[in-house]
C-alpha cells in the first residue's frame, strides 16, 4: 500500500495555487515529526525539532536555511546515517535504519569523502563495482559521469592533487555514475565556479528527467534553489521546522538565461530570499 | 628527481651509523670504559671478520632469520586478520578487550619452560615464543588502524551500500596499511629479540646460541660482534619496511610531504 | 540509573570472556597430573600463599616503582624525540638505522652494556633497561604520528606564525596524540616483560626474580601464579592508562562520535 | 668455532640417536671429548649434543622428552626431585678437585679488598650467577665453616661474565665464578677468598647427568650404554687433560690462552652419594625447600 | 626604496579609464613571473605558467577563475606555504620566503584548517596569543569576531560540534581577530546561506575599511567579487595566466541592495562572467 498524497503537505504550499505534491503521486519519502538531538557529554543540542514533510517519488525538492539550521542532519538521518530521536524517515514506506539501497549521497565534505589511496577513476568506479555492475558499462559509466563534470581529463591522478571544486565534482561524478533512485546533495556545487557551476545544474536537471529520480538538493544558493527545484524547502533557525514550502511554478524547460531572466523566477527568489532573511532573523512559524 | 633525496638520506643514515661506531671507538680508547667490557669499534670488526669467513656463522645466521621469518610471518597472518575482524565487529573488540591486555604482558620469557614441554622440538619452542609475542605488536596496531577509520569516508562506503568485503578491502585495510606497517615493524624487532633470546636461553639453533656461547667463554670482542650482526639485521628489516612503505602509502600524508 | 546500568554493561564486557577462559581452563586442568600443567585449583590455591604481604612490599612494589619510572622515562623521551625525527627529514634519515640498530638487539644481550654504565646490581641498570624497550613504540609511533599530520592543519600553524613552543604543543603533539597514545599503550605491556627480563641480570628481590626462581626451583603453581599475577597487572595498568587516555583524547573521540552522530 | 665434534665415527647398524641437553661450558668437556673419541659409538649410541644456557631449560627438555639426558647441578636436580619432577641420575658430573687453591669454582674480591676469608664475607653483597642455588648453598657453607653467619650476606644474581666488571666497578664486594671466568679474574689481579666447593665437601659432587625416570623404564639399555660411556669419558677427560684443552676449543670460544690457563675439575665415574646427601642437607637449612627429597629415587 | 606603479600593470587594466593601480600607491604585494609546476612521482603538472602582478597596500582585490586554474595554489605561494618554481613574491619588496607577519589566511579547506582538540574560542584566541596580545584584549578581539561571524552564542564548542558553515566562519572570525595586514581568503563564504554571506561580505568591506589592511579575496560567486573588490583579476585556465585585470570602479560605499542593482553593476558582472567563460573554453591572452 502507498501513501499519496495527505492534506497536511498540501495545506504547506503557500505559493502557486497547486499543492507542492501533486494529486496522486507515489510517495518515494516519507519524513515523519523527525527529530534530532545531538548528546555530548554534558550538553544536549537540538538540531532539528519538528519535520514532516513528504517527497513523491521523481520529484527535485531543493532544500535552503540558515547556517547550521540542521540540514546536513536531516540529510543524514534520511541517508540512515544518523539516528534520529524521535520520529521517522519512510522510504518507500519502509523505515530507514540504515543506508538503503539505490541511494547516493554527496557529502559536504567532499574532500573527506574521497579515499585518498584511489585514483579519481577507481573513487568513482568502486560504487558501481559493489552494485555489482559490469566491466564494460562500468567503463562507461565512469568515462561519461567524469566528462560529464569535466574532469575527463584526469582519471589517474589522485584526489589531494586535485583543487578543491575538482574533488568536489569526483564526489558528484560518482553519484552520477552510481545511477541512483534517491539522490541526496549537500552543497553539492559549492567549490565550483559560476560556469561551471550553472552546467553542473543542467546536468543534475537532465539526469533527474532522464533516469526519473528524487533528488534532495541542500543549496545557500537561493538563484540555483529556484533555478533546479519543483519545490523550495526553506527551514528555520536550529532547532529546525519548516518555514515555508514553496513550489516552483516554473516551465519544467529550464535554460540558465531565459528562466533566470523570467519575472516569475525573480519573485519566487525575491520570496524565498525573504524568507531565509526572517529566518535568520529567527522567525519560526 | 625523487632518486637524489633518496641517496641524501642513505648518506646521512650512514653518516649517523658511523657516529655510533665513532662513539663506541672512542669510549674505551680514551679510557672512559673498560676496554675488557666494552672493546672499541675496530676490535669488534675484526672478530666481525673473522666471523664470516666461517660456515658455521651463515649458518646459524641462516637459522635465525628462517625462524625469525617464519615467525613473523605467522604472526602478521594472525594478527592483521584477527584485528580486523576484532576491530571492525563492535562486539567482539568489547568482549576480548580486557583479555587482550591480560595476556598480552605475560612475558614470553616466562612461557620458556611450558614452551619446551609442549612443543618438544626446539625451533618449534623458539617459534612459538616469537609468534606470540609479535603477535600482540600486529594485533593491537591494527586494532588502533581500524578505530581510524575517518567517518566520513565510512559513511561513503555505508552510504553506497559497500559489501562487508569491500569495505574491509577499500576502506579499512588502506586506513589501517600505516598501522599496519608500524606494527610490522615493531613485530619484526620483536621476533628477532624473542628469536634471539629464545636460541640464548633455550638452546635453539642460530646466531643467539652463538652468543651465548661466546658470553660464558669470556669472550668479548666476538659477543658485540655477533650483536652488530643482530643489529644489521634489524636495520636490514627497516630498510625493507620503508621500501614496502614508500610503494604502499605513496598516497598517505607521510609520504607525500617527503616527496 | 543509568550509570548502575552502565557500569553493569561495562563490567559484562570486562569479564565475560576471561570468565569464560577462566572456566575452560579449570575443567581442562581439573584432572592433569602434567607437572607443568598443574589444575587451577592448585595454582588459586598457591596464590595467597606465594603473594603475601611481603612478597607484595619487597618484590611487587618495588618492580612497579621500577616500571612507572622506566616508563615515564620512555615517554618523555620517546616523543620528544619522536617529534624531532618526525619533524625533520634530516634528522629522520640521520637517525633512523642507527635507532634500528639498536631496536633489534634483544635486551638480554644489551644488558651487560647498559650495566657497564649504569651499574649492575642497583636500580638504575633496570630501569634504564625498561626505559630502552618502552622508547620504541613510542618513538616510532609518535615519528608516524607526526609524519602523518593534517597538512591544513600546520600550514595554519605556520601562517599564523605559531611559535615553535606552541606549535610544538598545541598543534604537533595535540594532533598526534591518538597514535602516540596508541604507542604508549603498546609500550606499557613491552614494559612489563621488561621489568621481569631485567631481573634476570643482577637482581635478589623482585616480581620477575620471584618468578625466575619459581621456575627454576620448579615450584610450578607458584610460576604460575607469578604469571596470572603479571597479567594482572597488565590489567590493571591497561585501565589506568584508558583513565588517563579517556581525558587526554576526549576530542579525539568526540570527532570520531561526532560523525557517527550519538 | 667448529661443530664437528659430534663428526664421530659411530655409523654402525642398530645406532640409537639420543639428544643430549648441555651446557656450553668447561664442566661438560668429557661428553665432547667421548663423542669424540667414539666412547658412545662403541655403545651404539649417535648422540647430538644440544646445548642450553642452564639448568632450568634443560630439566623440562628431558621431562618432556626432548632430550634423553642432560646435565645439570646437583642442587637444581634436588629441587626438582623434592617438586615431584621423576628424574634419574645416569652418571657423575663434575666434582671439585678438593686442592685448596686450586679449585674450578671459588669466590673472588678485587686485591686490596678487605675481605680476607670467608667469614668476612658476612653482611657483603656477593654476586652469584644463579641465586638460591648450588653456588650460594656452597658459600654459605663456607661461611659457616670460617665462623660466619652467612644469612647476612646478600646475594645478587649476574651472568658469570658480569660478575668480573661488577666487581670492579664496586657494584658487587665479592662474585662467586667458575673457570674460565676464575682465571679471568685472577690474571686481572682479583684474589680469591675462598673455594667453596672444596669448603663444603672435597669430594663435592657439583653437577650429574641424569634422564627421566619414565626413559629409564622403557630405554633401560640405551641408560645403560649411555652411563658407561659416560663412565669411560669422564675417566679419559680426567687422565688426558691435554685432550681436553683441546676439545673446549670446539665448542667454546675461549680463546687460546685461556684454553691454556683455566684450571680443569675433577671427572670421576664414581657420584659421591655422601656429598650429595650434604648438599641436601645444607638446601634444607638454607630454606631452599623445607623436607629433603627422597635421594635414592634420584641416584641410581 | 619602494616600488610604485610601473607601466606593465597599469596597462593591463582595460575596463575603466583609470588605472587598476592609482598613480604613487606603495604597493604592497608584488607578483614576478610567478610559476608553479607540481612534481609527483612520475608527472609532472604546472599549474601556474606565468602570473605577474601587483597589489598596492590597502587593495581589495578579488580573483576569479575556472575550477582547477591554480588560484589556490597561488594564494599558497604568495603565503610562503608553497615554494615557487620560479619567479617571485614580494611582500613589501622583501621576497617571500616562508609566511611572513601579519599575514592572515582562511583555506579552502576551513574544515580542516581548524584544531579539533580545542574549542571555537580557543581556536580564534590561539593566534592572537602568539602574536603577543595582552589576555584583556584578546578576549575582546574573539569575542568582537565571534560576533560578527554570528557564532557569539558557542564559543565552548569544538569544530566537530558545528555544521560546515559554522565551522568556516569560525576560520574567518580567526583570520578577522587577528587583524592582519594582509588577508588572503580562499572561496571563505562557499558553506554559508546567502544572508550570512552578504553579511560577511559587509563585514570585510567595513574591516578592510577601517583597518586598511591588503584583501585577496579568491570566490567563485562573480557577484560577490564585483560587489567586493576594487579590482577583479581574472584567471585562466591551467596552466594559469592572468586574462583581465578588471578595475571595479564602483563608488567605494557600498550597498547589497543599492550597488548590486546599479547599471555599472550589472555592465562588470556581466564583462566578469564572459571572462570566465571564455577562460573556461580554454582561452588564453
Ligand atoms: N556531532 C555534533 N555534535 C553536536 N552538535 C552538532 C553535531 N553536528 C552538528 N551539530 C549542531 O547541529 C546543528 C545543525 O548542524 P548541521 O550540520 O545539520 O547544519 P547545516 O544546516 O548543514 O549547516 P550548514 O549550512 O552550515 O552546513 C548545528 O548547530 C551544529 O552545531
Ligand atoms: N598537491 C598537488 N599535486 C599535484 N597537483 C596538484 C596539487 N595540488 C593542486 N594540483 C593541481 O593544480 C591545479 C590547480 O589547483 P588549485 O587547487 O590551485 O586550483 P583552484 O584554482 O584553487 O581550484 P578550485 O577553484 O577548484 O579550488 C589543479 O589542476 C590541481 O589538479
Ligand atoms: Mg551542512
Ligand atoms: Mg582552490
Amino acid at each position: 500500500m502507498k501513501t499519496t498524497t495527505d492534506e497536511r503537505a498540501s495545506a504547506a504550499a503557500t505559493t502557486g495555487d497547486r499543492p507542492v505534491i501533486p494529486d496522486g503521486a507515489t510517495i518515494a519519502l516519507d519524513v515523519r515529526s523527525l527529530q534530532k538531538v545531538y548528546r555530548t557529554q554534558d550538553s544536549e543540542l537540538e538540531a532539528i525539532r519538528d519535520l514532516t514533510f513528504q517527497v513523491p517519488r521523481g520529484q527535485l525538492v531543493c532544500i535552503v536555511g540558515p547556517s547550521g539550521a540542521g540540514k546536513t542532519t536531516l540529510l543524514r538521518c534520511i541517508s540512515g546515517l544518523l539516528e534520529s530521536t524521535s520520529g521517522e524517515v519512510l522510504l518507500d514506506d519502509e523505515p530507514v535504519t540504515g543506508p538503503p539501497p539505490g541511494m547516493a549521497v554527496v557529502f559536504q565534505e567532499y574532500g573527506r569523502s574521497l579515499f585518498p589511496w584511489m585514483t579519481v577513476r577507481q573513487n568513482v568506479e568502486l560504487p558501481l563495482r559493489e552494485k555489482g555492475i559490469g566491466r564494460a558499462e562500468r567503463h562507461a559509466l565512469v568515462d561519461e559521469a567524469l566528462d560529464a563534470v569535466g574532469l575527463g581529463d584526469v582519471p589517474s591522478a589522485y584526489p589531494w592533487q586535485l583543487s578543491g571544486g575538482m574533488q568536489q565534482r569526483v564526489a558528484i561524478a560518482r553519484a552520477v555514475a552510481y545511477q541512483p533512485e534517491v539522490l541526496l546533495m549537500d552543497e553539492p556545487f559549492a567549490a565550483v565556479d559560476a560556469q561551471t557551476r550553472a552546467d553542473l545544474e543542467d546536468l543534475i536537471r537532465t539526469l533527474w528527467k532522464r533516469l526519473g529520480i528524487t533528488v534532495l538538493f541542500v543549496t545557500h544558493d537561493i538563484d540555483e534553489s529556484v533555478y533546479l527545484g519543483q519545490r523550495v524547502l526553506v527551514l528555520s533557525n536550529r532547532p529546525t521546522v519548516v518555514i515555508e514550502d514553496v513550489r516552483v511554478d516554473l516551465p519544467d524547460e529550464r535554460d540558465q538565461l531565459e528562466t533566470r531572466s523570467s519575472r516569475r523566477f525573480t519573485e519566487l527568489r525575491g520570496h524565498v530570499y525573504e524568507l531565509i532573511q526572517k529566518a535568520k532573523k529567527g522567525y519560526r512559524p | 628527481m625523487t632518486r637524489a633525496p633518496r641517496t641524501r638520506d642513505a648518506l646521512l643514515g650512514l653518516t649517523g651509523l658511523a657516529l655510533v661506531v665513532a662513539v663506541v671507538q672512542l669510549l674505551p680508547t680514551l679510557g672512559l670504559v673498560d676496554p675488557a667490557y666494552l672493546p672499541p669499534a675496530t676490535e669488534m670488526f675484526s672478530a666481525l671478520a673473522r666471523e664470516v669467513t666461517e660456515a658455521s656463522f651463515w649458518t646459524q645466521l641462516g637459522e635465525t632469520l628462517r625462524g625469525w621469518a617464519i615467525g613473523l610471518a605467522a604472526a602478521m597472518v594472525a594478527g592483521v586478520l584477527a584485528g580486523i575482524v576484532i576491530g571492525s565487529v563492535d562486539f567482539l573488540r568489547k568482549l576480548t578487550a580486557s583479555t587482550i591486555e591480560f595476556l598480552r604482558p605475560i612475558p614470553s620469557v616466562a612461557l620458556i619452560p611450558l614452551v619446551v614441554l609442549i612443543y618438544g622440538s626446539k625451533p618449534a619452542s623458539a617459534l612459538v615464543l616469537v609468534v606470540y609475542a609479535s603477535f600482540w605488536q600486529v594485533l593491537v596496531q591494527v586494532l588502533y588502524g581500524v578505530a581510524d577509520v575517518d567517518p566520513v569516508v565510512r559513511d561513503t562506503a555505508r552510504s553506497y551500500r559497500f559489501s562487508r568485503r569491500a569495505l574491509v578491502r577499500r576502506v579499512i585495510w588502506p586506513t589501517a596499511l600505516p598501522y599496519v606497517l608500524t606494527g610490522f615493524r615493531l613485530a619484526a624487532a620483536v621476533a628477532l629479540i624473542l628469536e634471539i633470546t629464545a636460541e640464548l636461553v633455550i638452546g635453539v639453533p642460530g646466531l643467539g646460541n652463538a652468543i651465548g656461547v661466546a658470553q660464558s667463554s669470556g669472550a668479548v670482542a666476538l659477543t658485540y660482534a655477533l650483536v652488530i650482526v643482530v643489529g644489521l639485521v634489524g636495520v636490514a628489516v627497516n630498510l625493507g619496511a620503508r621500501t614496502i612503505e614508500r610503494r604502499a602509502l605513496h598516497w598517505h600524508a607521510s609520504i607525500r610531504r617527503d616527496l | 540509573m543509568t550509570t548502575v546500568a552502565t557500569w553493569g554493561r561495562q563490567l559484562f564486557w570486562l569479564l565475560a570472556l576471561p570468565l569464560v577462559l577462566l572456566t575452560l581452563w579449570w575443567v581442562a586442568s581439573a584432572d592433569s597430573t602434567s607437572i607443568f600443567w598443574p589444575p587451577l585449583s592448585t595454582i588459586l590455591e598457591a596464590f595467597p600463599q606465594t603473594w603475601d604481604a611481603d612478597r607484595i612490599v619487597n618484590d611487587a612494589l618495588p618492580s612497579l616503582a621500577r616500571l612507572g619510572i622506566g616508563y615515564a622515562l620512555a615517554l618523555v623521551a620517546g616523543v620528544a624525540g619522536g617529534i624531532l625525527v618526525g619533524l625533520s627529514r634530516t634528522v629522520r634519515a640521520l637517525c633512523e638505522p642507527s635507532m634500528e640498530f639498536f631496536r633489534a638487539i634483544p635486551p638480554p644481550v644489551l644488558v651487560p652494556v647498559i650495566a657497564l654504565f649504569a651499574g649492575y646490581t642497583g636500580s638504575t641498570s633496570k630501569i634504564v633497561t625498561i626505559a630502552l624497550g618502552c622508547l620504541w613504540p613510542i618513538l616510532l609511533n609518535t615519528v608516524e604520528g607526526v609524519r602523518g599530520l593534517d597538512e591544513v592543519q600546520l600550514d595554519t600553524a605556520r601562517v599564523y606564525r605559531f611559535r615553535s613552543r606552541t606549535r610544538l604543543l598545541q598543534v604537533v603533539l595535540r594532533g598526534a596524540s591518538p597514535q602516540i597514545a596508541a604507542g604508549a599503550r603498546q609500550a606499557l605491556s613491552i614494559g612489563v616483560i621488561l621489568m621481569v627480563i631485567s631481573e634476570l641480570f643482577g637482581a635478589n628481590r623482585g616480581l620477575g626474580a620471584s618468578i625466575v626462581q619459581f621456575q627454576r626451583a620448579f615450584a610450578v603453581p607458584e610460576m604460575w601464579t607469578g604469571i596470572i599475577l603479571l597479567g594482572l597487572i597488565g590489567v590493571a595498568l591497561a585501565g589506568l592508562f584508558r583513565l588517563v587516555e579517556h581525558r587526554a583524547l576526549a576530542w579525539y573521540r568526540g570527532v570520531r562520535r561526532a560523525d557517527r552522530g550519538a | 668455532g667448529g661443530d664437528d665434534a659430534s663428526a664421530g665415527d659411530g655409523s654402525g647398524d642398530d645406532t640409537t640417536a639420543v639428544t643430549v641437553g648441555v651446557i656450553p661450558i668447561l664442566d661438560v668437556a668429557p661428553i665432547y671429548l667421548g663423542v669424540e673419541q667414539g666412547f658412545f659409538a662403541d655403545e651404539g649410541l649417535d648422540v647430538t649434543l644440544e646445548t642450553a644456557q642452564g639448568g632450568a631449560a634443560i630439566v623440562p627438555g628431558v621431562v618432556s622428552g626432548q632430550f634423553q639426558f642432560g646435565f645439570s647441578n646437583t642442587i637444581s636436580l634436588l629441587l626438582a626431585t623434592s617438586e615431584g619432577l621423576p628424574l634419574t641420575v645416569v652418571a657423575d658430573g663434575v666434582s671439585s678437585t678438593g686442592e685448596e687453591g686450586n679449585d674450578f669454582g671459588a669466590v673472588i674480591v678485587p686485591a686490596d679488598s678487605d675481605i680476607k676469608t670467608a667469614a668476612d664475607l658476612e653482611g657483603k653483597k656477593v654476586a652469584v650467577n644463579t641465586l638460591n642455588n648450588i653456588n650460594t648453598t656452597t658459600t654459605n657453607e663456607a661461611v659457616r665453616k670460617d665462623g660466619g653467619d652467612p644469612s647476612t650476606i646478600e646475594y645478587v644474581e649476574l651472568a658469570f661474565p658480569d660478575i668480573i666488571p661488577a666487581i670492579q666497578k664496586g657494584d658487587v664486594d665479592a662474585g662467586q665464578v667458575v673457570e674460565p671466568f676464575l682465571t679471568i679474574g685472577t690474571s686481572s689481579g682479583m684474589r680469591a677468598v675462598t673455594d667453596n666447593f672444596v669448603q663444603t665437601d672435597p669430594d663435592l659432587t657439583v653437577a650429574m647427568y641424569f634422564t627421566s625416570e619414565q626413559f629409564a623404564q622403557e630405554d633401560p639399555e640405551v641408560v645403560e650404554a649411555f652411563t658407561s660411556a659416560m663412565n669411560e669419558s669422564l675417566d679419559y677427560a680426567q687422565e688426558n687433560p691435554d685432550a681436553v684443552r683441546e676439545v673446549l676449543g670446539t665448542y667454546t670460544e675461549l680463546d687460546a690462552d685461556l684454553q691454556e690457563q683455566v684450571i680443569l675439575p675433577r671427572w670421576t665415574s664414581e657420584i659421591d652419594v655422601d656429598s650429595v646427601e650434604l648438599l641436601s642437607e645444607l638446601a634444607v637449612t638454607d630454606g631452599l625447600y623445607s623436607e629433603q627429597p627422597d635421594i635414592d629415587t634420584l641416584l641410581p
